[in-house]
């Protein structure tokens, strides 16, 4: 049996979910659960994993966060939308979720219609939220932590008191953008914050074999002169208390880096058979199943039922049901649709 | 408001005087015009617009306490403060996706690359974010950047320092492509620039830093995708832009002796490309010669030559003669680099190719 | 040695077996021919000359243990080892310079980028380093590497994973430009690459790795520079390059119903370009029609319709017409993505402009 | 008066006149020596420090070293260039004396002349040794690390026992290349030194306002898992004592991450007026001339007379004199040397 091992606990997530309070992780829990359903439903409608059957209404990369959605649930805790900004790699869908875009616009953009989040222009790795702020939704490793860095310049600057999350994935950290933006942010004091989604591949290539060095922010924050943070990522109350500290931090003006050891259940995208690795080291990781373990905490403390669970099961499942529905009925874009926001508008000038 | 195209090299009036001007001196006229160089030009506009619009922020090696490598920032940082105007490490693809995120979250940055050879770390940044941000996201974010800095052949600075970016950027749907042989032009499309929604890679010359000319004291802005008559002519259209208008111009001038009368197209902007306003002068002259710093391969002459063989098929008499940077890396040695440029020489030979026929 | 173009789609004889290769199995035919897919003729290329050479070394991301992404450098970690085959960290600029470095140093590199969309953050090693090194050390050093990956446009892979990068590269002297669209162009090229001592980008295409096609068992290249006629014909001229060749070899079916005859033109090299057989076909057909999916400004249709203005000036009968990648970001949606690439029916209807007058 | 402090000591500085031997110290000062005065000749060329004087035979840029000679001198005792390769930035013209390169040849690049180094071609920015395995002469700021990274890998790849050291300025630090190499220098245990010339400025920029430490190697090896080394880069004796463990380290296969606090005494091109820093500081780093002390070093321990000082004076000075006569004397690089080089010719194929 393959031994793995998670970094130790934040001493705040001890009492995490005491400080939560019942309401507050009960939420958490639903949204990891839409984003589990909505992945497992779009996983679906790939049709790779049927095949034989016609259904093939997504196309294109479909890179799924099965298993690390107690990451992103964790810190959107500790954000306020008018203000933080997120932004994340091509494995999005999360995000959006917790940016609270309508499950019905995503799907729809999963299926490229024209009534989806990026009106069947952006497709799975580019959702976005305005109002949110959530900046995408990026293809290019490691391209978009420059702006998530950009994002923490805006507030400083408007004063807003808003601070960026920017995500990463384990693969992102050789790239150069990473250690740009983390000098960048280290010299000017940027309220931001990175995290590095450590699920432990890059694709087909482990992380030890990416990456010089074991613990991501532990070794290489001091190098900035920034703050570094480890935390379980596949325990949403000890990402709760890390981000809650990180979040502080920043909003403090001093910029964060942290690593949330996590693992992702499916293969780096629909496609990927994931021969890299033993059934063993997936089966181990998910007996942590962050949704599982938060279920079981929950039912065991009396914070929820069976019946309960049951119904959230059947809320979500309905919701992505009606997402489905909806992605399905709508229009594909018009074609005039084809050279529309090349260039933005310029509004009237103003002078 | 719009304004006409002040003669090309305005005759000085009398009555002119001196006026602080972001700590140098600027010579203001008597007739509503001050005489300023290219880099003035654009400082004045970037300045007059910050005054404007409190979004706007200035960032790039150099250009806040050095006041510029190239002084173009020179007097910013005084006057607007370091929370504005700021000096970045070297990091050019890290400080240009700053640029589009903070771009995307309510500021409108001009960022300098100290000259645009620099732009090629920061490659990935402008193609896959600034120029497809507004595309990818349905209209949902859009980003208002203005990217700048010197382009084309410094003075002798050889391989890596020497490219004139125009086509490679202009090949990219979503980006602007400015690229003003002028003070006035500069700083009317600076103006236009910095009032709009899109990212712009803002083409100066280094050569042409200190070129000046009269241009009005009241505000005024270019639109993209407005060319410009440099010189008026019947025999052969000429289509420069950024320093190579001058160069053409001097050869120009070197055919008049000879009898060949030149219209020079000046299009400023090389994308949005205003093609009309060349097709209009090559039925007119039934000849065509692009001149950039550009290489020949792809570049912006191919393109207009392409686009003017299918719109004035009839019209031309002899096939569009390219005047570009010859094909290899700039060399060092005073001579070589002579040669590959589109010198006047080089002009005057491809001019004199294109009217033989 | 060299070895005429085998016919397009090869026929195919009954005693054929299979072989083990590399991992997977080849068909070898009686015929002194093999039946090799895409991707494997381009392993067989890269394994040959690795056998032959051991200065060649093979990395980038995936391309080892996985495999690759797309599979086309399967079973060489097993045949060679961890020395000469390696996984990179996703470092496209730190590891195209490194593999500058090596290449100045006595080895010979073949990188791959995952897609040519990623080459971008790696933009500047390829142009200030890899393709200026040979000139600016005035001839004391020069790169033999091959920088290989699909190219153009994957299945509904959106705005940031869809470039073609032929125009782009082909701008920059310094750098050979290859662009294949079958397995035995592909091998042949390969093998000249791998043979020669310049910078190559060698643009693949994913869509095209699982075509299939009988090709020569024994030792051929194909050299730079040397275009092929894909398909014969009297009335129009098309000009197309990688996956463009097979979108124009169905519009010529499509059109040959019409009547029209099309001659459809496979370059192979972008840079360089055999731009004299394209004008001997445009003599013959009075009319060009370029298919490629660059985008249209500064496209490799643009450098190719302006040199055959100057050639065949009295020969074109119309004005040549480029088929593109529509000027947008590419979209996801379907019917979207379908408008934007330059399909059948978009180079259908160019050929009929090109033909109607 | 301004207070500079230099980094202690390396432990075997103190012995390093000793171990090194009259021979090598003295070899070492010519060295420096020769540097020194082709640069200040190079100065004098470009005309800039003497207006109304014609000379003004150097164009483009002109970045001298003067000042940082005992960094890249104290390296250069421990390399063997028939295996081991060196790569710097634009400011290259110590690295290619120290290969070896006539300064004939070298002078007559700066002049653009036929006869130059890269054929008149490269310029001030891009001197080579083919011979010595100098790999530039790199204009753009980070460029060349992964070149001299991609020197590591051949020698580790065809075994041959070298090295690569990669120069690069305090400038160069933040650029995503450095950490690219780094990562790829480490990961693969490549036979590769960086050594950081720190001038304290990149152009008009103090670090402090660029790099988000201060001890760069101390700060970043770790986060990496690199050796980190700091030395005094005014020190030759220090430098070189420095570079013995690192050129060791690095042969054994751990790749090292050097910091050489230095100087530069000029501007950062020969155009550069210097105003952001004053005259104070560098007079303070001027008492700290490598040339200086170790000529009084040697002066006082006896290994070196007036006389022979007065003699290596001579000699340097007539070197100098006939590298410019030969620059002078030399055509200009004919037209058709326009084409050449642009691809390399391809010998003859072997199969
Ligand atoms: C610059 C660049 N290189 C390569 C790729 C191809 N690619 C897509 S995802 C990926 C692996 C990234 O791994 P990681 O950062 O750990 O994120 P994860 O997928 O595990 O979330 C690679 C190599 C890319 N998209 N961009
Ligand atoms: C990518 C890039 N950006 C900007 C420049 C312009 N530039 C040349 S040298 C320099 C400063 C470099 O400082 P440092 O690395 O400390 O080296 P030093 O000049 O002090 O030796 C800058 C900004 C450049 N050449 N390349
Ligand atoms: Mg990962
Ligand atoms: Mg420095």
């Amino acid at each position: 049996m393959i031994q793995i091992s998670q970094p130790p606990r934040h001493a705040a997530a001890a009492t995490a979910r005491t400080v939560m309070g019942q309401e507050r992780v009960l939420n958490a829990l639903r949204q990891m659960l839409r984003i589990r359903r909505f992945e497992e439903q779009a996983e679906k409608q790939t049709g790779i994993f049927r095949p034989g059957t016609q259904i093939k209404k997504i196309a294109g990369f479909l890179h799924l966060y099965i298993g690390q959605e107690a990451v992103q649930t964790g810190f959107a805790q500790h954000l306020d939308p008018t203000i933080d900004a997120t932004v994340t790699s091509y494995r999005c869908h999360a995000l959006a979720i917790l940016a609270g875009e309508p499950t019905t616009a995503l799907m729809a953009e999963l299926f490229g219609k024209d009534t989806g989040n990026a009106r069947g222009k952006g497709g799975s790795m580019h959702f976005f939220s305005k109002k949110s702020r959530m900046l995408g939704g990026h293809g290019i490793v490691g391209g978009q932590i420059p702006v998530g860095t950009g994002a923490a310049f805006s507030a400083k600057y408007l004063k807003t008191g808003g601070v960026s999350v920017s995500y990463l994935g384990d693969g992102a950290v050789p790239q150069g953008t990473f250690h740009e933006s983390l000098n960048l942010a280290a010299l000017w004091k940027l309220p931001a914050i990175y995290v590095v989604e450590n699920n432990r591949y890059g694709m087909g290539t482990a992380c030890s074999r990416a990456v010089s060095v074991e613990n991501i922010a532990e070794a290489k924050a001091p190098g900035y002169g920034m703050v570094g943070l480890t935390c379980d990522g596949l325990d949403l109350y000890d990402v709760w208390a890390t981000a809650k500290e990180a979040v502080a931090l920043a909003r403090s003006g001093q910029p964060v880096l942290v690593e949330a050891k996590t693992y992702r259940y499916r293969g780096h995208s629909a496609s990927d058979a994931g021969l890299y690795r033993t059934k063993d080291e997936v089966d181990a990781y998910k007996k942590l199943d962050p949704i599982e373990r938060i279920k079981t905490d929950l039912l065991s403390c009396g914070w929820l039922t069976a019946a309960a669970w049951d119904t959230l099961e059947e809320d979500v499942a309905s919701e992505v049901a009606t997402a489905v529905r909806f992605a399905e009925d709508s229009p594909e874009p018009p074609l005039n649709e084809l050279a529309t926001h090349v260039y933005a508008a310029t509004p009237a000038a103003k002078g | 408001m719009t304004v006409a195209t002040p003669p090309f090299r305005a005759s000085r009036p009398i009555n002119q005087k001196t006026e602080p001007f972001l700590g140098r001196k600027a010579t203001v006229l008597g007739n509503g015009l001050q005489l300023l160089n290219l880099r003035m030009a654009i400082c004045q506009a970037i300045a007059e617009e910050m005054e404007r619009d409190p979004t706007i922020v200035v960032m790039g090696e150099e250009v806040a306490q050095y006041n510029g490598a190239y002084k173009v920032t020179k007097g910013l940082l005084d006057e607007f403060g370091p929370d504005r105007v700021l000096d970045t490490p070297i990091t050019e693809s890290g400080f240009t996706g700053l640029a589009v995120g903070a771009a995307m979250t309510g500021l409108r940055p001009v960022i300098e690359y100290m000259s645009w050879n620099f732009s090629f770390p920061a490659f990935d940044q402008i193609i896959s974010n600034a120029s497809k941000m507004s595309y990818m996201t349905g209209g949902l974010f859009n980003v208002p950047l203005v990217m700048r800095g010197p382009n084309g052949a410094g003075p002798r600075v050889s391989s890596q320092h020497s490219h004139a970016v125009e086509a490679l950027f202009a090949h990219f749907p979503g980006l602007i492509v400015v690229s003003p042989s002028t003070p006035f032009d500069a700083k009317g499309l600076m103006k236009t620039a910095l009032r709009q929604q899109n990212p712009v890679c803002f083409l100066e010359n280094e050569m042409l830093y200190g070129y000046e000319q009269d241009i009005p004291v009241a505000d005024y802005a270019i639109p993209f995708g407005v060319g410009d008559i440099k010189r008026p002519g019947r025999d052969c259209t000429i289509v420069a832009v950024n320093r190579s208008v001058h160069w053409a111009l001097e050869a120009a001038e070197e055919l008049a002796k000879s009898g060949i009368d030149c219209e020079v197209v000046d299009p400023r902007t090389v994308k949005p490309l205003d093609i009309g306003l060349i097709a209009e002068s090559v039925r007119k002259t039934n000849r065509l010669v692009t001149v950039e710093e550009c290489y020949q391969t792809g570049g912006i002459g191919a393109e207009i030559a392409t686009q003017i063989v299918q719109m004035c098929f009839d019209d031309l008499d002899a096939p569009p003669e390219r005047v570009t940077t010859s094909e290899n890396p700039m060399p060092y040695a005073a001579n070589l680099e002579h040669e590959t440029l589109p010198k006047p020489h080089r002009i005057i030979a491809a001019v004199r190719r294109a009217c033989s026929r």
